[in-house]
């Protein structure tokens, strides 16, 4: 990582005096739209809200391993449809109370329920059990390999305390009162949150883990990442957890510091194969144009490297690499000029990248013109993609590290994000044997290979890891950062 | 009176049910699928039909259109935002007062700004510069000023704080929702400097391009007006140049400046969206932006609703300040 | 004199009420003869010598006030000397003031007559310090107000003075009041502290005083408001007040009231006025001395009795002749002055106008000097052979016959009502009540009555631009054409006399066909030779000409294609003499010459004698009285008919 | 006593020029400058493609050059000239603006003038009409139009459009009713002009004062509209060079290169700017304020 450590640094902020300071300043760039963790599919706040909410399992920092949270230990029925955890001894919410198995099955019977939106991360749950207060066993309709990476998931099933869950039900399953109040166990309480402004948390008292070294942390909201910029420069922020252009990474003031880490979020263009780009060969054609090695550093420094495969390289390494075609190599088809369309959640970045290939396809002899898109609009394309953008460049985190979710999300027929209706019965079928599969090697040798087939074919284009940067100003350390938890720092193992 | 408030009432119905049937029809042509919008990217298909359902999308157009003005009207209710998951309504009132006080200081220091310009050309020579000045201020767009000055009184200068309501913690949240004057209400004088503080760049931001419009339309209807023979009347009484400005130029060149007030809270509403963005502003600006980001269509019907009506009743106001500004109007 | 009214004016600071003020000053009538000599004799020469020739003290300024004592300077109550302004307008330069003289005693009042464009308001304005500064006006010479010099006074020493020594009253009352402030904020921001704003307004005589205090001008009658300017003007007991034409938008019967009220106040206080009308009736009717102005320069002064019976300048008589009085013969046209055709370089202004006119006169500027007529001066190298019949001579008898008339009606209403709406509320105003009227064949009928009577009214609902609530109109086949009050506003402005004059001739004109652009040019050149103009206007803009040739091509376009009626809606009553008399004379021998039927609407009963063959007499949307013009002025039968000819300034000597 | 051809002899008096103030008589150079500035800029938006150096899309060197005398005003972000963007870009910002104005003067001007001229249930209907418009808060309004339609300059143009021409139908209809009712309309109806007559040589020349000055006066305000569009990304798709989404776009750069927000906002500023002063210059050549 580019930070590193910085013990050169002390204490410049004027308002800290001698003693080290514990609470940590950060901003949002939007609000987080609602707090329950049932409801919030949101990337921008999930460090605050797995400061407050954990669940049974998750990924252990910078890895996508798999590690007991509020659950000790845990085991798998042969048949993989029973899962039996061991709870965590004295785990205590932030209200004192300690959690039990039935607060765990009254969280994910909430979670299961048709009202709110993450309810399809339990979906193939059959029943639940409380044998004992210490122990919570799952049942499922069907094998689910990667059930457990959907626990580790940011979004995946949190823990939600009795004062959440029952004081305040009030016939909406605490849905009103859990929008903007919290009661998790985690390292942290929300001590304030007001909407448009900023959230306040301080230091859960009841933690049963270690102490986290801030006393406190506060987000406010400040919408334009320029004013983000000015104010960690300006010292009335410690940082810039995401954001930060990349364009200015290479010449930061002096006593700014970079810490950057590898996320899911593979950099992507989408290929829509029913308006221009019909044959393979147009596809080819177009790939040649969007190679990323060409563009790559202009768009982001060092911070990126070219994709290695449909996989983000922390989810998975193809066995052998992928081969681009080069603009002397692809058969001289015409292809008429072509649209592009961007995410607009990262517009910045997007943007970039979009003029980047638009200059670098017509080289190739492409035209192109690029606009932005909301964020629901290309889940409609499918419905008139003659009117859809030909290609859709975008940064999507899947749900986790399991090649399975990125596979299924993107690649296969009628997955989730497969915006432009893309089909691959060979590698649909190389898909479903995998999902299907417990060994983990011989489940990525399938996924691996899928992906290899629509890449050729051109459905999907690859084009860069693109890592995520923390902006700070000197003197952070331990971020706590996952591959699986885009955009956002740990904040209870974060220290001064 | 009376007939003038009721015709104003029905008005205002009128363009509530004809907004939202524009929303409405916007909301067929946008691209935005609102059920996606509600459950996220990574939902399954499963998910946005049963959310599709649940908020009555499957439903014919007219259907929804119907129990749309159904709750708007008989219950107060602009439906439930999708990003928040709360009452758009309570959303609104949450944002309202950041906003109204922003508007409110922007409308301000428009006047003032209004009448320094008008003034100033009319009375003082030497004050012509002003004029270039401020002519120069409205020519800017809206993000080059904002962000200038911030640039400039916040980071480079320290002379202003750098964006948000208040830079101290514990903020009533009093009775009146304006930060400058629930603190004083809490008795906190210091707290209500620090909100005026914040207040200034955005206020003046927002401001300018109204008070030089405004200024303008006042300064040419004041040049008209002095040269009426009422004027002269007042100047042959041996009144000062100021007193017959003040005391009988003024309030007869209010009307043109009045509708030109009006007209420009239009374009202050629309500036919102940028001032608050740059300012961190907690208002229904800044909360319009986010719910565009994210396709809460429910949320932005709302907020237009919302200044719709309140720009309409802007408008009727200065209907009002024009019938008292000339007792030859009648309502 | 000045002795004598020391003691009223003293006591008016330590008596609260103003109304004792009147009692202990008494009425004071100033003999204007006492100032006859100043200036008057002296050249412009002298003046120069001497600046400030009898003035004791002048050019003292400022302290005086500042010590808290009311002025009360012995010397006349204004010294005008030599006053010379220059202002800028459209690029031009003019000079409506060139070195003109006037002395004005204590309580005196001084009509300043002269046609439009000699310099009237102009002067009033000079003397306020109040002429509008965009058009840089440039004044030297002498003002001298109250034994202090305004030409170069400093802002602050003119508005004291205004404030203090200076009242004015304008011509429009409906303008000169500020709309949005009520009467009595008006009136105290010139009271001051003391005073009761109330007792003035009764003083100026309008009734239920306290009420009306919180009156905004729009509620109060045009009279109402001239009083109340009025008030406003006297009720700081000024040294002067500037009257600039005060009447001339008044109804005859209004008019008369606030003449009155002027002499009374004057008699009561010992203002001097200055009082500015082209009215020589009224002025006639009012002032003790007359100033005739010509072009910038006085052309006569003198005791306005005598002045009236014998003028000493051509100018002057001229003015006296065309006037329409009561009696005026209408056997033969008024007479006339020749249009003013530009200044002359050198020499007598009035020279290339003058029926005396030598070769000497267009070289030598001739000075205001004694003549022998009466008291007073005059400017003129002939002063010996002036007379009041001067000008008659000039006018020949009438080109054609009155037209033969018929008893065919032209126009004949029935019953006609028509109610307005008042915006807003729910009154009605009864414009036209029950009305019956036609008009004959050739016949030239005259409406007169009050403003707001329903003239207009019915002239429009004859015309077909209104149409009646109750009651039939029924006009002969051809569209009636109108003659308009205000003759720029009845011309487009952007649009050339030609196009103006000829819109009549694209449409069904008599002959079915339509007419080529050769006859269309030729028939438009007839009808501006017809009203008096050179056909070549017709390539002119409205703006390019002056008022009277506005109206003369109003004329001309209602007669380019002959109409059977005429309707002409008060077409002199913004002129001044002459030119009113020229347009009389036009219409009257239009008519004759292409056998109208006029319908005339005046409140002018002179006019209306002058120019019908009956009059008709409007009250409140009712017809009151009709018949034969002779008739009706020398036997009123209704109340209201005897008033205005009461009403009606008839002073002074009556051309027969 | 009919007077003789020529008896009266016309005293013409100067006629006003549209080039000359009023009240001072002196032309003003400053009004004359800022009109020239304004042809200059529609030329300039016409035919500054033209001038431009380079393609205003092709990356030409290094990103982040400061402005040399290479690259005037810099390079962008991925190298692209921002001299030649700039120029290209007025047409972008310049040729809307106009072609919104125009819109709304034709739509509102016939839309008032149909209302003022022939009153009654007409006149009732569109004044209904345009108050519906007048009191939508426009802007805000054509933005969720825009984002509805799809962004693009052409949709932007005609959402503006949509809310631009009420303004212009009320100045209309207000000119033509104060005209209407003056004597000299009424004396060309009683000398028969006809209807189509009446208004276009006696209405609609009078009323054309007013409608150029608020249409000078509002060059600005939608020049500054399209660039709040194009900064809210609702203007032309990339890699147009529109001003407002260059300025936009690289607004985070304003610490480290200050040239890529600062040029285009001061383009904006200068267009803005230009317009208005010369809005003012006009109004008081029309309307001898
Ligand atoms: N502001 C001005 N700038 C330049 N010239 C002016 C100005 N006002 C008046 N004049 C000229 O001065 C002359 C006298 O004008 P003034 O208004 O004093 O005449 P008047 O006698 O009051 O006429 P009227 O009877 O029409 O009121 C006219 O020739 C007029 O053109
Ligand atoms: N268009 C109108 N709407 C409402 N009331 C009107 C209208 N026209 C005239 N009136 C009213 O009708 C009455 C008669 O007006 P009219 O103009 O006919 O009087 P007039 O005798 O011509 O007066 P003047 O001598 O002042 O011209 C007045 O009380 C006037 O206020
Ligand atoms: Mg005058
Ligand atoms: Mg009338």
């Amino acid at each position: 990582t580019a930070g590193g450590t910085s013990g050169t640094q002390t204490g410049t902020t004027n308002s800290t005096g001698a003693a080290p300071d514990t609470s940590l300043k950060t901003a949002l760039q939007t609000d987080i739209a609602t707090f329950d963790p049932d409801n919030n599919f949101e990337v921008a706040g999930l460090g605050a809200i797995l400061a407050v909410y954990q669940g049974l399992v998750a990924y252990g920092p910078g890895t996508t391993k798999i590690q007991g949270l509020l659950a000790k230990s845990w085991t798998v029925s042969p048949d993989g449809l029973t899962y039996t955890f061991t709870l965590r001894d004295g785990v205590k919410f932030g209200s004192g109370k300690s959690m039990t198995s039935a607060d765990v099955k009254a969280s994910f019977e909430r979670r299961m329920s048709s009202k709110f939106v993450l309810n399809y991360f339990l979906a193939g749950v059959a029943s639940m059990q409380t044998p004992a207060p210490n122990l919570f066993v799952v049942k499922l309709k069907s094998p689910e390999p990667g059930l457990l990476d959907s626990f580790c998931s940011p979004w995946g099933p949190k823990i939600v305390g009795p004062d959440g869950l029952g004081t305040h039900k009030a016939g909406d399953q605490s849905a009103a009162w859990l929008t903007d109040h919290a009661d998790g166990t985690g390292p942290f309480l929300l001590s304030s949150f007001v909407r448009g402004q900023g959230y306040k948390f301080d230091r859960n008292p009841n933690y049963w883990g270690e102490k986290p070294a801030m006393s406190s942390v506060s987000a406010k909201i400040v919408p334009d990442i320029g004013q983000q910029v000015l104010q960690v420069q300006n010292g009335d922020l410690d940082l810039v957890q995401h954001g930060y252009p990349f364009t200015q990474l290479a010449s930061l003031p002096a006593g700014l510091q970079v810490e950057a880490y590898d996320d899911l979020g593979l950099e992507m263009a989408f290929i829509n194969p029913t308006r221009n780009l019909k044959s393979a060969a147009q596809r080819t054609k177009v790939k040649a144009g969007l190679n990323p090695a060409g563009w790559i550093n202009d768009a982001f420094g060092k911070y990126a490297t070219p994709a290695k495969s449909l996989y983000p390289s922390a989810m998975l390494t193809p066995a052998k690499p992928y081969q681009w075609p080069t603009a002397s190599s692809v058969a001289d088809v015409a292809v008429p000029p072509l649209e592009i369309g961007y995410a607009a959640g990262e517009a910045g970045v997007q943007q970039r990248v979009a003029d980047l290939l638009i200059s670098q396809l017509g080289s190739v002899g492409i035209k192109a013109t690029a606009r932005s898109l909301s964020d629901a609009e290309p889940s409609n394309f499918a419905k008139n993609l003659n009117k859809a953008p030909d290609i859709f460049l975008a940064q999507n985190n899947p749900d986790s590290a399991d090649p399975g979710s990125q596979a299924g999300l993107f690649y296969t027929t009628g997955g989730g994000l497969n915006i432009f209706g893309y089909s691959n019965p060979a590698a649909d079928k190389l898909f479903a044997t995998a999902n299907a599969t417990v060994d983990i090697g011989k489940r990525n040798a399938l996924y691996d290979q899928g992906a290899q087939l629509i890449f050729d074919d051109g459905g999907f284009v690859p084009l860069a890891d693109v890592k995520d940067v923390i902006v700070h100003r000197g003197g952070l350390k331990n971020f706590g950062t996952k591959p699986g938890v885009p955009w956002n720092v740990d904040f209870g193992t974060i220290t001064r | 009176m009376k007939r003038f408030l009721l015709l104003r009432l029905a008005g205002l119905v009128g363009v509530l049910v004809v907004m939202t049937a524009v929303v409405f029809v916007l909301r067929q042509l946008l691209p935005a699928d609102p059920a996606r919008a509600a459950v996220g990217p990574n939902a399954p298909e499963s998910v946005v039909a049963a959310k599709r359902v649940e908020l009555g999308l499957d439903q014919p157009l007219y259907l929804q259109f119907g129990r749309y003005l159904d709750h708007l009207f008989l219950h107060g209710d602009l439906g439930q935002s999708s990003r928040t998951s709360r009452p758009v309504g309570g959303d609104i009132i949450g944002a309202l007062p950041a906003s109204l006080e922003l508007v409110v200081a922007a409308v301000l220091v428009a006047i003032v700004i209004g009448l320094v310009l008008a003034l100033g050309e009319l009375l003082l020579p030497w004050a012509k510069p002003i004029r270039w000045i401020l002519l120069a201020g409205a020519s800017a767009p809206i993000f080059l000023t904002g962000l200038l000055g911030l640039l400039l009184l916040w980071f480079k200068w320290h002379l202003l704080p750098g964006g948000g309501r208040s830079g101290l913690a514990d903020a009533p949240t009093g009775p009146t929702g304006f930060l400058t004057v629930d603190s004083l209400l809490a008795g906190r004088p210091l707290l209500a400097w620090d909100a005026v503080q914040h207040l200034a760049l955005p206020a003046l931001t927002l401001g300018l391009p109204m008070g030089v419009a405004v200024g303008r339309a006042l300064w040419s209807s004041l040049l008209g007006t002095m040269r009426q023979d009422y004027v002269r009347t007042a100047r042959s009484k041996g009144l000062t140049e100021g007193q017959v400005v003040r005391r009988h130029a003024l309030r007869n060149s209010a009307a043109a400046p009045l509708s030109m007030a009006g007209l420009q809270i239009g374009l202050i509403l629309a500036n919102l969206l940028i001032v608050e963005r740059i300012f961190a502003w907690p208002g229904i600006g800044l909360y319009t932006v986010q719910s565009l980001g994210t396709d809460d269509l429910t949320a932005v019907l709302g907020v237009a609703l919302v200044t719709g009506a309140a720009y309409i009743v802007i408008n009727a106001l200065v209907d009002l300040a024009q019938a008292v500004a000339d007792p030859r109007v009648s309502l | 004199m000045a002795a004598a009214r020391r003691p009223g004016r003293e006591s008016a600071r330590s008596l609260s009420s103003p109304m004792s003020v009147i009692e202990v000053s008494g009425p004071i009538r100033l003999d204007s003869r006492n100032y006859k000599g100043y200036g008057l004799a002296m050249t412009r020469e002298q003046a120069r010598l001497a600046p400030n020739p009898g003035l004791p003290g002048a050019q003292r300024s400022l302290p005086a006030f500042a010590a808290g004592g009311r002025p009360s300077g012995d010397g006349p109550a204004l010294v005008v000397r030599d006053l010379t302004v220059t202002m800028h307008r459209d690029g031009q330069t003019n000079h409506p003031l060139k070195g003109l003289d006037l002395t004005i005693g204590r309580g005196e009042i001084v009509a300043l007559v002269g046609e439009s464009g000699s310099g009237k308001s102009t002067l009033g304005l000079a003397i306020q310090g109040l002429l509008p500064a965009e058009s840089r006006p440039q004044t030297t010479g002498s003002i001298v107000l109250d034994d202090i010099e305004v030409v170069g006074a400093p802002e602050r020493t003119l508005r004291q003075l205004r404030r203090t020594q200076l009242g004015s009253v304008f011509q429009d009352p409906m303008t000169s009041l500020n709309p949005t402030m009520t009467i009595g904020r008006q009136l105290r921001e010139v009271m001051g502290g003391d005073g009761d704003p109330a007792k003035w307004l009764e003083r100026v005589g309008i009734g239920e005083p306290v009420g009306k205090l919180r009156a905004y001008p729009h509620e109060l009658s045009g009279g109402q408001r001239q009083r109340i300017m009025i008030a406003i003007a006297m009720c700081r007991r000024p040294v002067l007040v500037v009257a600039d034409e005060p009447t001339t938008a008044l109804d005859v019967t209004v008019q008369a009231r606030v003449l009155e009220l002027i002499r009374e106040l004057r008699d009561q206080t010992g203002t001097a006025f200055l009082f500015v009308t082209h009215d020589l009736s009224v002025a006639a009717s009012i002032a003790d001395r007359i100033a005739v102005l010509y072009a910038g320069r006085l052309a006569e002064i003198g005791d306005v009795t005598q002045v009236m019976n014998a003028p000493a300048h051509p100018y002057t008589a001229a003015l006296l002749e065309a006037r329409f009085t009561i009696g005026v013969t209408k056997d033969r046209p008024l007479p006339t002055l020749p249009a003013a055709a530009g200044e002359p370089e050198q020499g007598c202004l009035f020279a290339p106008r003058c029926l005396l006119v030598t070769a000497e006169c267009t070289k030598v500027t001739p000075e205001l000097a004694p003549i022998s007529q009466h008291a007073g001066a005059a400017a003129c190298l002939h002063t010996e052979k002036v007379s009041a019949e001067l000008w008659t001579r000039v006018a020949d008898a009438w080109p054609a016959d009155p037209p033969t008339r018929t008893d065919t009606p032209v126009v004949k209403v029935d019953n006609l009502s028509k109610v307005y709406h008042r915006r807003g509320t729910h009154d009605l105003t009864r414009a036209l009540d029950g009305v019956e009227l036609s008009v004959d064949e050739g016949e030239c009928v005259a409406l007169v009555g009050e403003s707001g009577s329903g003239k207009s009214t019915l002239l429009r609902i004859i015309a077909g631009l209104v149409l009646p609530t109750v009651g039939s109109v029924a006009v002969t086949e051809k569209q009636p054409q109108m003659v308009y009050q205000d003759a720029s506003a009845s011309l487009t402005p952007w649009l050339s006399i030609g196009e103006l004059v000829g819109e009549r001739l694209r449409h069904k004109v008599s002959g079915q066909t339509k007419l080529d652009r050769a006859t269309r040019q030729k028939l438009i050149g007839e009808a501006l030779a017809r009203v008096g103009l050179d056909p070549c206007a017709a390539r002119l803009r409205p703006h390019q000409l002056s008022g009277g040739q506005r109206q003369r091509v109003a004329v001309a376009r209602a007669v380019v294609v002959p109409p059977r009626l005429l309707l002409c809606d008060e077409p002199v009553s913004a002129m001044d003499v002459s030119l009113a008399a020229s347009i009389l004379n036009l219409l009257e021998s239009l008519r004759r010459e292409l056998r109208m039927a006029v319908l005339f609407v005046t409140h002018d009963l002179a006019a209306a004698r002058f120019v019908a063959d009956r009059i008709v007499v409007m009250q409140d949307g009712r017809i009151v009285e009709s018949g034969p013009s002779d008739q009706i002025v020398r036997d009123p039968r209704h109340a209201y008919t005897r008033e205005l000819l009461a009403s009606m300034p008839e002073h002074g000597p009556v051309t027969a | 006593m009919t007077l003789p051809a020529g008896a009266v002899k016309l005293a013409r008096r100067p006629v006003p020029s549209l080039v000359r103030s009023s009240h001072s008589g002196r032309v003003r150079w400053g009004d004359r400058i800022a009109l020239g500035a304004l042809l200059l800029v529609t030329l300039l938006a016409a035919f500054g493609p033209l001038l431009a150096p380079d393609d205003p899309n092709a990356r030409v060197g290094a990103a982040f050059q400061a402005p040399s005398a290479g690259h005037l005003f810099g390079t962008d972000d991925i190298g692209r000239d921002v001299f030649t963007r700039v120029l290209s870009g007025i047409a972008l910002t310049w040729l809307p603006g106009l072609t919104i104005i125009a819109g709304g003067v034709i739509v509102g001007g016939i839309v008032g003038l149909l209302s003022g001229a022939f009153g009654g249930w007409i006149d009732t209907v569109l004044q209904r009409l345009t108050d519906l418009f007048l009191v939508l808060p426009a802007t805000l309004i054509a933005i969720a139009v825009v984002a509805a339609l799809g962004p693009g300059l052409v949709n932007s143009v005609v959402a503006v459009s949509v809310f631009w021409w009420p303004w212009y139908s009320r100045i209309m209809r207000g000119e033509i009713k104060t005209l209407a009712a003056r004597p000299h309309v009424e004396a060309a109806r009683l000398a028969g002009a006809s209807r189509l007559r009446l208004l276009t040589r006696y209405l609609l020349p009078g009323a054309v004062p007013a409608m150029v000055v608020a249409a000078t006066l509002d060059v600005a305000n939608v020049v500054l509209v399209l660039a709040l569009f194009s900064f809210l990304g609702l203007g032309a798709p990339a890699p147009s060079p529109e001003l407002g989404a260059m300025s936009a776009r690289s607004l985070e750069s304003l610490t480290t290169a200050w040239w890529l927000p600062i040029v285009p906002a001061v383009v904006i500023f200068l267009l803005a700017f230009a317009a208005n002063v010369a809005g003012d210059g006009v109004r008081r050549m029309l309307q001898s304020v």
